[in-house]
C-alpha cells in the first residue's frame, strides 16, 4: 500500500501554549484511519496544518511523496484534500444545495445553473439516504443535519483524502451506520479517509489503523488488532482508567423525595404534544429518542427559552411562568444547551468569564462577584473537569472543542441548580473526561440536584438514569425503571413495540 | 387657476420650493413668503428641500406633474436648473426665481429673478472695512470666517471682499477658515485663530452674523474687547447682529435683505397675468452700523 | 495545549506589555498628533497659569472635545451591544433647544435664581433619555435594524426640535446658564469636569458591576447570553436610554457654550464622528470588545485633527483631504498587519545591505 | 435503530413552504406596502396615480438607484460604504472639468471618471481586506478624501453646456400616453438588471452572499474570500462614479456639495428593502423598492405642498417608522431567513 498523506514532525504553537510536537501521521490509499486523543491533544490542530488554515511552525507534509504545503483550505481542496472542520463551517444563511455546491458551481453560459444545483444537491444527499428540502437555509436545521450536509459537501469533491474531524459528535446510530456505509464505499474506491472520533466502538467497526496522539506528541500508530479498548484508552491518556461501571444505586430515590419539577400537558405547536414530566429532587432523569424526536424541544420549554402553547409548570409544587431563561435561572433550573458554538459559549470571553456568566446572571448585574471567587469558582472548575487551557483568562475560542464543552459545563455547575439539564452534555468529550462528568453528576444527584440528562447513547441512558422517559414523534412514548435492558429501551425509543 | 391639480376658484396656484431651514435668515424667509403667498389669492405648495439640489429638482417635477400656475424657487446652487426649467418651459408654466441667480443656456427659461447679490454683499463689507481703516497705517491684519466651503453664499461672498480689499494693498487676510455658518463653529475657529495669531488681528470679516456671534464669544474669553481691539462685520443683517453691535461687539453688518415675500407676490401677479415684468428685482438692502442699531433693532422680524 | 513554554509563561517585559496595550496605539497617534503640532507651532504645546485659569492648545482641544467624549461613550456601550445610535446630533440639538426654550419661557415669566438653570437641565436630560428610550423600543421590542430605528429620529428629531425653536436659533439671555459651557473650576473649564465625571462614574460602574461583562456577551454572543440567563433585551433598551442621556448632556454643554440652540446645526454630524471615535478607540463596530477609555481618546484625536487643521492653516478647501489623509494614517498605525507589513519591508532592505 | 422518522418528518417540513418563507414574505410585504402607500397617495391628493408621477420616481431617483445596488453588496458581505454620496460628488466635479475646462469630450471623460471611481472603491477594499481595518472607518475617510478631492478641483458648481452632453441629458424615450423615461433612468435599470444577475447567478454573487453568512466558513469552504472582498468595493465605487455620471445627466453641473448625505439614503433604501446591515441576506430587487419607498415619501410630501420645513422631516420620519413597523408586524419572522436565489 502507498502513502498518500505524509508528515512527519509537525510543531505549532499558539502563543504560549505549544499545540502539536512533533506530531506526525501517515494515510494510505484505501484506508479508514482513526486519529486518537484526548480533549486538546492537537487532532484538529493536525488537521488544521495538512489542510491549509493554519501554517505549521516546523515539519513537513507530504502528498504522493511530494512535498506540499497549503496556505489555504482552497489550496488544499485543489491538491485534492477534502475535509470536514470539527465545528459545522458552512455558511447558515445560504441554502443546503448552495452549500454543497459553493465555490463548484454547474455553470450554464457562464452564470449558475440552479437547477442543476439542486438536482445535484439532492443527489449528494441521496449518498446519505437523506431526504431534504435543499432550498431551506441551513441555518433552519439541527446541527446533525448541518452535520450530515457538511459531510456531504466533503464527498462531493473528488479527492484523494477525505478528513472527517469527529463527524458523528451530534449523529445518532442510524446516521452513523448511513455515514459508515459510505466511508466503506470510498474506501474500495482506493480513498485515503482520516477520521476523529471519540466513541471507541466506532472505531473499532471502521478503522483498518489508528494513530494515537497524546499532548501534541505521536504515540504510535496501530492497527485495531493489536490494541484493545484498554490499551488504547491507556495509550491516550498515558494511565489506565477504569471504565464504564454500572451505577450501584439505581432506584435508590426515596419515593418520598419533593417532586422539584413537574410538567404537565406541555404542548407547543409543531414541537411537542401533551407531554407530561416529573423530576424528583436527588434523581437523574435519563431523557431518550431520536433526532427530532423533541428532546431538545422539551428542554427549551422547561427552560423558559421557547413558551408553551398550552400545559402547566409546576417548580417545588407552585405553578411558575417562565417567560425568559433568566426567570428559570432566577428559581434556580440550569440548561447546558446542545449547541455549544451558537448557544453555549461566548468565544471571545475567558474561561473565567465564561464560568461564572450564569451564576452572575443570576445575582445581577448590580451585585458583581469579588474577582477572587470569580478566580477561584474557575479554577476549581477547570480542574474537577480537567479543561485543558493555558489559563482561566485565555478565551474559550481558543480551548479544543471538547474543552470548550466542559466550560460549558461548568458554568451550570457552579450555578448549582436545584434542576440541572443537560442537553447531550457529552458531545465531543474524550472516553476519560466523560467517566468523569458521569461521576460528578451523579454525586450531585446524590448530594440532591435534581438532573433531566439528554443523551443519543444509549449506554449513557442505562448507566445513569434512575428513571428512562423516552420520546417519540414529539410524544412521550414510555417510561423505564433505571437499569433496564438496553434492548427494552432501545424498543421503546425506535417504536418496536 | 389653469392646472387640473389646481386649486379653488381662481386663485393663483403657485408652487415654492425653498432651499431649507439652514438659518434665521432662511426663516425669515420663508414665513415672509408664506405670509405673501396667502389664501384666497394664493394657493401655495410649499416644499423644502433639505438643502439638497436634487430634491428641489424633484419637487420642480412634481409641481409640474400637479400643473401649478407659477413656480418659484430659491436654487441652492446656480447650474444644473437647464433640463427641469426646459420641462417647465414644455409645460408652459412661468418661473421665477428668488433669492440667488441661476446659470441657464436659454434665458428665457426662466420669468424673472428677484434676490440679493452674494458678491456685491461681499464688496460692501470690504467698502465698510476700508472706509473703518481710514487713515489707519499698514499693514491691517484681517481673519475672515467663510461659510460652508463650496456654497453659494459663501463662494460670491469671499470674491466680492477680495475683490475690492485687493485693491488697497495695506490689507492682508492672514488666516481664512471655513465656520459652517454656524455660531459653534466660528467660535472654535475663532478660537483657534486667536490662539495662531497672538493679538495679532484688527478686523474680523464673517460671511454670515451667527459666525460673528460666536467668534464675538470666543473674542470676549480670550480676553479682548470685540468690536474694540478687533473690528467686526458680517453679512446678513439678523436680529442678533443688531442686538451685538447695540453692545458696541460687532462694528457693521451689510443686509441681506430675507423679507421680499411682497415683492415676490407681486412679480407673481404680473407673470401669471402675463404682463412684461424686469428680469432683475433688486432688493432694498443696506449697510448697517453700531449708531443705528439701537434704532433699527425694535424693527427687526427676524 | 501540551506543554506551555516556560519563558512565554514569565511575565513579558515592560515595553513589550506596554504594546500589547489596546491603548497603547490610539494614545501613540495621540501623541504624535499634538508633537506634530508642537514641531509646526512651537506655541502649541504651551500651557499657561493666566487669571487663575489654564490657558493652552491642549485645554482647549480637550475642552472642545468634551461634548463628542460624552456623545462617544454612551455610543461605544450601544456599539458594544451590538446596536448603533445615528441619532445622536438630533438628540443633541433636541436637548439644547428644550434647554434654551424652557430658559426661555421661565425668565420671562419672571423666573430668577438658578430655577431656570436646573428646569433647563432636568428637561433636557428627561428629553433627551426619552428619545433614548424610543430607540431603544424600536430596536428591542419591535426589532426594527438599530440602523433604521435610529434613522427615523436622526430625521425626525431636528424637525421636532425645530417646531420647538420656531425654525429660530434660541439665543439665551441668561448668565447662570452659561456657566455649564464657559465656567471655569479650579483653573478648568467645567465641561471637562463633566465628562471626566461621566466618564469616572461609567468606569466604575464597568469594572465594579457586572455589566461590562453582560455586555461584552450580548455583543459577542446575543444567543448564548439569554440561555445563560443574561437579560440581553433589557440591558440593550438601558443602553440607547444612557446614549440618549449622553447626548443630551452634550447638547447642554453646547448650547451653553454659545449661549444658544441652533437646532437645524447643533450636533450636524456628530454620529459620524462619535462612530469614529469609538472605532479609533478599539472597539469593534460588529460588537462585543469595547474600551471606554478609547474613545476617549478617539474623541481627543479627532478634536486634535479639528484643531490642527487650524492651527496650520491651510485653506478650507484643504480641510477634508487633510483629516482623511491622517485618519488612514492613524488607521494604519493601529493595525498589526500594516506593522508586520512595514517591518518586513524594513528588514529585507537591511538584510540585502549587511 | 433507523432515522426513518427523521426523514418523514423533514419531508413534512416542506409542505406549504412558499407561504412560510421567510425570504418571500419579507419581499412581497415590502411590494405590497409600496403599493398600499401609493393608493393612499392616489385617494389623498388628485393627479398623485398618474403613470407619470411612479416614472418620476425613476428618473429623479436614478443615481440613488445605481448607488443603491453596489450598496447592496457591500452590506451583504457585512461591510458598508460610507463614501458613495462624496464619490459622486466627485465624478460630477472632475466630470464638469474635464469637459468645461479642458476641452474633453464627454465620452472619454466618462471613462475616466469611472476607472478613477472603481480604483478608489478597490484601494479602499484593500485597505479594508489587507490591513483588517473597519469598512466603517475606511469608507468615511474616502468620504472625506472624495469631498475633499472634489472641492479641491472646485469650489464653485460647473456648468455643463457640451452639445453632446445636453443631448443625452435632455433625451426623452417616450413610452406612449405622454409619458416618458430618462437616459439616467434606464441606466439605472440596467444596472438593476445586471446586479441582480451578478447577485443570484454568478460566484462573485454566492461568495459575497457566503462572506455576509459566515467571512471564516467562507474561508474554509475555499471560497475566494480576499479577492471578493476588494471587488465589492470596487463595484460599489465604480457604481457610485456611474452615479455621479448619472448625476451631470441629471443636473448638467459638476459641485461638491452634490450628494450630500446621498450614503445614508442608499444604506436606509438597502435596509429597508430587506438586507440585514450584519450582511448574508437581502435582495437587489428588494433594495429597488427601498429607494422607490423612499422616492415616494418624498413625492407624497411634495404633492401635500403644506408642510413647512420641520413638518416636512418630522413626516419623513413618520412616514419612514409607519413603513418599517407595518413591515415588521405583516412579515413576522423578519428579513431573516437566507439570501436566496433571486
Ligand atoms: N426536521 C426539522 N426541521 C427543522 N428543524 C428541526 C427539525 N427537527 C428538529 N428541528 C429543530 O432542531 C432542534 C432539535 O430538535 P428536537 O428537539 O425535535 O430534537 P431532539 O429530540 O432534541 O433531537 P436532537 O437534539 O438529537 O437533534 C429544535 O430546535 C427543532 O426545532
Ligand atoms: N487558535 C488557537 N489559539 C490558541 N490555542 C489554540 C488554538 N487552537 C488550538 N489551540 C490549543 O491547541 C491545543 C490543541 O487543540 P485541538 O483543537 O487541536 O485539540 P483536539 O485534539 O482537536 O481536541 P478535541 O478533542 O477537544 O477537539 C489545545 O490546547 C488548544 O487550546
Ligand atoms: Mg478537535
Ligand atoms: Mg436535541
Amino acid at each position: 500500500m502507498s502513502h498518500v498523506l505524509h508528515a512527519q514532525g509537525l510543531r505549532k504553537r499558539f502563543g504560549a501554549t505549544v499545540a502539536l510536537d512533533g506530531a506526525g501521521l501517515c494515510l494510505r490509499a484505501g484506508e479508514i484511519h482513526a486519529l486518537m486523543g484526548q480533549n486538546g491533544a492537537g487532532k484538529s490542530t493536525l488537521i488544521k496544518l495538512l489542510t491549509g488554515v493554519e501554517r505549521p511552525d516546523a515539519g513537513t507534509v507530504e502528498l504522493d511523496g511530494r512535498p506540499i504545503a497549503p496556505s489555504s483550505p482552497l489550496e488544499a481542496q485543489r491538491e485534492g484534500i477534502s475535509t470536514v472542520y470539527q465545528e459545522v463551517n458552512l455558511c447558515p444563511n445560504l441554502s443546503v444545495a448552495e452549500n454543497l455546491h459553493a465555490g463548484r458551481y454547474p455553470r450554464r453560459f457562464g452564470l449558475i445553473d440552479w437547477r442543476r444545483v439542486r438536482a445535484g444537491a439532492r443527489e449528494l444527499l441521496g449518498r446519505l439516504h437523506l431526504d431534504l428540502d435543499v432550498d431551506r437555509p441551513l441555518a433552519s436545521y439541527p446541527v446533525a443535519i448541518q452535520q450530515m450536509v457538511a459531510i456531504a459537501r466533503a464527498l462531493g469533491v473528488s479527492a484523494k483524502v477525505l478528513i472527517l474531524d469527529e463527524p458523528t459528535s451530534s449523529l445518532d446510530e442510524g446516521e452513523v451506520q448511513e455515514l459508515f456505509a459510505v466511508m466503506r464505499r470510498l474506501r474500495e474506491q482506493g480513498m485515503a479517509i482520516l477520521f476523529v472520533t471519540h466513541f471507541l466502538d466506532q472505531v473499532y467497526a471502521v478503522s483498518d489503523r489508528i494513530t494515537v496522539l497524546r499532548n501534541g506528541t505521536l504515540v504510535g500508530e496501530y492497527t485495531p488488532g493489536e490494541l484493545p479498548q484498554a490499551a488504547l484508552v491507556k495509550a491516550m491518556v498515558g494511565r489506565d482508567v477504569a471504565l464504564a461501571e454500572g451505577r450501584a444505586d439505581h432506584a435508590g430515590i426515596a419515593a418520598d423525595a419533593p417532586v422539584v419539577l413537574e410538567a404537565r400537558g406541555l404542548s407547543r405547536r409543531g414541537a411537542l404534544h401533551t407531554v407530561d414530566l416529573q423530576v424528583r429532587a436527588g434523581e437523574v432523569v435519563a431523557l431518550g429518542g431520536l433526532l427530532g424526536s423533541g428532546r431538545t424541544e422539551l428542554a427549551r420549554l422547561l427552560f423558559g427559552l421557547d413558551r408553551a402553547d398550552e400545559g402547566t409548570l409546576l417548580l417545588e409544587g407552585a405553578r411558575v411562568d417562565l417567560r425568559h431563561p433568566a426567570d428559570a435561572v432566577e428559581r434556580g433550573l440550569a440548561l447546558c444547551p446542545e449547541e455549544r458554538k451558537t448557544e453555549g459559549i461566548v468565544a471571545e470571553l475567558s474561561v473565567r468569564e465564561n464560568i461564572v456568566l450564569a451564576l452572575q446572571a443570576r445575582r445581577g448585574w448590580w451585585r458583581a462577584l469579588p474577582r477572587s471567587r470569580q478566580d477561584e469558582l474557575a479554577r476549581h472548575y477547570v480542574e474537577l473537569l480537567g479543561v485543558r487551557t493555558a489559563g482561566i483568562e485565555t478565551p474559550v475560542g481558543a480551548l479544543s472543542g471538547g474543552n470548550q464543552q466542559k466550560v460549558v459545563l461548568a458554568r451550570w455547575l457552579a450555578t448549582r441548580p436545584k434542576l440541572l439539564i443537560l442537553d447531550e452534555p457529552t458531545r465531543g468529550i474524550d472516553i476519560a473526561a466523560k467517566q468523569e462528568i458521569m461521576g460528578e453528576v451523579v454525586r450531585l444527584a446524590r448530594e440532591g440536584m435534581a438532573v433531566l440528562f439528554i443523551s443519543a447513547e444509549l449506554e449513557e441512558l442505562t448507566r445513569l438514569g434512575d428513571r428512562i422517559v423516552v420520546l417519540r414523534e414529539r410524544r412521550k412514548a414510555g417510561e423505564l425503571p433505571g437499569g433496564s435492558e438496553g434492548a427494552r429501551v432501545l424498543d421503546l425509543i425506535a417504536g418496536h413495540a | 387657476g389653469g392646472g387640473e391639480g389646481g386649486g379653488a376658484g381662481d386663485s393663483i396656484t403657485v408652487g415654492f420650493s425653498q432651499v431649507g431651514a439652514e438659518s434665521e435668515w432662511r426663516t425669515a424667509n420663508t414665513r415672509s413668503v408664506k405670509e405673501a403667498l396667502a389664501p384666497p389669492e394664493f394657493n401655495l405648495r410649499f416644499s423644502d428641500a433639505q438643502q439638497k439640489q436634487e430634491n428641489q429638482i424633484k419637487a420642480l417635477r412634481s409641481f409640474i406633474a400637479q400643473g401649478v400656475d407659477v413656480i418659484a424657487f430659491s436654487p441652492v446652487v446656480e447650474t444644473g436648473w437647464d433640463t427641469v426649467l426646459q420641462e417647465a418651459k414644455a409645460a408652459g408654466i412661468p418661473v421665477v426665481l428668488t433669492d440667488r441667480a441661476v446659470k441657464v443656456s436659454d434665458e428665457s427659461l426662466y420669468a424673472t429673478f428677484i434676490g440679493s447679490d452674494f458678491v456685491e454683499e461681499g464688496r460692501r463689507a470690504a467698502r465698510w472695512v476700508i472706509e473703518d481703516s481710514e487713515g489707519k497705517p499698514g499693514p491691517i491684519r484681517i481673519v475672515e470666517l467663510q461659510g460652508t466651503v463650496g456654497s453659494a453664499p459663501a463662494n460670491d461672498r469671499m470674491r466680492g471682499f477680495k475683490e475690492v480689499i485687493g485693491e488697497d494693498d495695506r490689507f492682508v487676510i492672514v488666516r481664512s477658515q471655513s465656520g459652517d455658518f454656524t455660531r459653534a463653529k466660528g467660535k472654535e475657529v475663532m478660537e483657534a485663530f486667536l490662539k495662531a495669531e497672538g493679538g495679532n488681528i484688527d478686523v474680523l470679516f464673517a460671511h454670515n452674523d451667527d459666525m460673528a456671534i460666536g467668534a464675538i464669544q470666543a473674542i470676549e474669553e480670550a480676553g479682548l474687547r470685540p468690536g474694540t481691539d478687533i473690528r467686526i462685520v458680517s453679512i446678513d443683517g439678523v436680529r442678533g447682529a443688531f442686538e451685538a453691535m447695540k453692545a458696541g461687539k460687532l462694528n457693521a453688518t451689510v443686509e441681506c435683505n430675507p423679507l421680499l415675500g411682497p415683492q415676490l407676490a407681486q412679480l407673481i401677479r404680473d407673470v401669471h397675468a402675463g404682463r412684461e415684468v424686469p428680469r432683475r428685482v433688486v432688493v432694498e438692502e443696506g449697510v448697517f452700523t453700531q449708531d443705528q442699531a439701537e434704532a433699527e433693532l425694535p424693527n427687526r422680524k427676524y | 495545549m501540551a506543554t506551555t513554554d516556560p519563558d512565554a509563561q514569565a511575565p513579558l517585559p515592560l515595553h513589550r506589555r506596554m504594546l500589547a496595550h489596546p491603548l497603547f496605539w490610539p494614545l501613540l497617534a495621540l501623541a504624535l498628533l499634538l508633537l506634530g503640532n508642537g514641531l509646526l507651532n512651537p506655541g502649541f504645546l504651551a500651557l499657561e497659569w493666566r487669571d487663575g485659569r489654564l490657558y493652552g492648545n491642549l485645554v482647549d482641544i480637550a475642552n472642545r472635545a468634551a461634548p463628542l467624549v460624552l456623545v462617544s461613550m454612551g455610543m461605544t456601550l450601544v456599539i458594544a451591544a451590538r446596536g448603533l445610535d445615528i441619532s445622536v446630533g438630533a438628540v443633541l440639538a433636541i436637548a439644547a433647544t428644550v434647554a434654551a426654550w424652557t430658559i426661555g419661557r421661565m425668565t420671562a415669566g419672571g423666573g430668577t435664581g438658578l430655577a431656570p438653570l436646573f428646569a433647563a437641565i432636568g428637561a433636557a436630560l428627561a428629553t433627551a433619555a426619552l428619545c433614548g428610550l424610543w430607540n431603544g423600543v424600536l430596536v428591542v421590542k419591535v426589532g426594527m435594524q438599530p440602523i433604521i430605528a435610529t434613522l427615523i429620529l436622526m430625521v425626525a428629531g431636528r424637525g421636532v426640535a425645530q417646531l420647538i425653536s420656531g425654525g429660530n436659533i434660541l439665543t439665551i439671555y441668561y448668565p447662570p446658564y452659561s456657566f455649564l459651557g464657559t465656567g471655569f473650576l479650579f483653573g478648568l473649564p467645567f465641561p471637562l469636569y463633566v465628562a471626566g465625571a461621566l466618564f469616572v462614574v461609567l468606569a466604575l460602574l464597568l469594572d465594579r458591576t457586572a455589566l461590562g461583562m453582560f455586555i461584552r456577551a450580548i455583543g459577542h454572543n446575543p444567543a448564548a447570553a439569554r440561555v445563560a440567563g443574561v437579560r440581553a433585551r433589557a440591558i440593550t433598551l438601558w443602553l440607547y436610554v444612557f446614549s440618549g442621556f449622553c447626548a443630551g448632556l452634550a447638547g447642554l454643554l453646547v448650547s451653553s457654550n454659545v449661549a444658544s440652540a441652533d437646532a437645524n446645526n447643533a450636533g450636524q454630524l456628530l454620529e459620524l464622528d462619535a462612530i469614529l471615535a469609538v472605532a479609533l478607540g478599539g472597539t469593534a463596530l460588529a460588537g462585543g470588545r469595547f474600551s471606554l477609555a478609547g474613545s476617549v481618546v478617539g474623541a481627543l484625536i479627532i478634536q486634535a485633527l479639528t484643531t490642527t487643521i487650524y492651527a496650520i492653516g491651510v485653506p478650507p478647501q484643504v480641510n477634508y483631504v487633510v483629516k482623511a489623509l491622517l485618519v488612514v494614517a492613524v488607521l494604519l498605525l493601529q493595525s498589526p498587519e500594516f506593522r508586520a507589513r512595514v517591518r518586513a519591508l524594513a528588514r529585507r532592505p537591511a538584510r540585502g545591505g549587511a | 435503530m433507523s432515522a426513518v422518522p427523521l426523514r418523514a418528518l423533514l419531508r413534512g417540513g416542506g409542505v406549504a413552504r412558499l407561504w412560510r418563507d421567510p425570504r418571500y414574505a419579507s419581499l412581497a410585504v415590502t411590494v405590497s406596502l409600496f403599493v398600499a402607500m401609493s393608493v393612499a397617495g392616489g385617494v389623498l391628493y388628485d393627479g398623485f396615480l398618474r403613470p407619470q408621477v411612479f416614472l418620476n420616481l425613476l428618473i429623479d431617483n436614478s443615481f440613488l438607484l445605481i448607488v443603491a445596488v453596489g450598496m447592496t453588496f457591500v452590506i451583504l458581505t457585512g461591510g458598508i460604504d460610507l463614501s458613495v454620496g462624496a464619490v459622486i460628488a466627485f465624478s460630477t466635479v472632475l466630470l464638469a472639468s474635464l469637459v468645461q475646462h479642458h476641452g474633453w469630450h464627454p465620452l472619454p471623460a466618462i471613462g475616466a471618471v469611472l476607472v478613477l471611481g472603481t480604483g478608489f472603491g478597490a484601494l479602499m477594499g484593500v485597505l479594508i481586506e489587507r490591513y483588517r481595518l473597519q469598512p466603517f472607518v475606511v469608507t468615511l475617510a474616502g468620504m472625506f478624501l472624495a469631498r475633499g478631492a472634489a472641492t479641491l478641483v472646485s469650489v464653485d458648481s460647473i456648468g455643463i453646456d457640451h452639445a453632446f452632453h445636453v443631448a443625452v441629458a435632455s433625451l426623452r424615450i417616450p413610452l406612449g400616453g405622454r409619458t416618458s423615461i430618462s437616459a439616467g433612468a434606464l441606466i439605472a435599470l440596467l444596472v438593476v438588471a445586471v446586479g441582480a444577475l451578478l447577485a443570484a447567478k454568478t460566484r462573485f454573487g454566492r461568495t459575497v452572499y457566503a462572506i455576509g453568512g459566515n467571512v471564516q466558513s467562507a474561508h474554509l469552504m475555499g471560497l475566494p474570500v480576499k479577492r471578493t472582498l476588494v471587488q465589492v468595493y470596487a463595484l460599489s465605487g465604480f457604481c457610485s462614479a456611474l452615479a455621479g455620471v448619472v448625476y451631470t445627466f441629471y443636473m448638467l453641473s459638476g459641485y461638491s456639495l452634490h450628494a450630500t448625505g446621498l450614503e445614508l439614503d442608499a444604506i436606509a433604501a438597502v435596509v429597508i428593502g430587506g438586507t440585514l446591515l450584519a450582511g448574508g441576506s437581502g435582495y437587489v430587487l428588494g433594495t429597488v423598492f427601498g429607494v422607490l419607498v423612499l422616492g415616494l415619501i418624498q413625492t407624497l410630501i411634495a404633492f401635500d405642498g403644506t408642510l413647512s420645513s420641520w413638518w416636512t422631516r418630522i413626516a419623513i420620519g413618520v412616514l419612514l417608522l409607519a413603513f418599517c413597523l407595518l413591515q415588521r408586524l405583516l412579515a413576522r419572522t423578519g428579513p431573516a431567513g437566507g439570501g436566496g436565489h433571486g
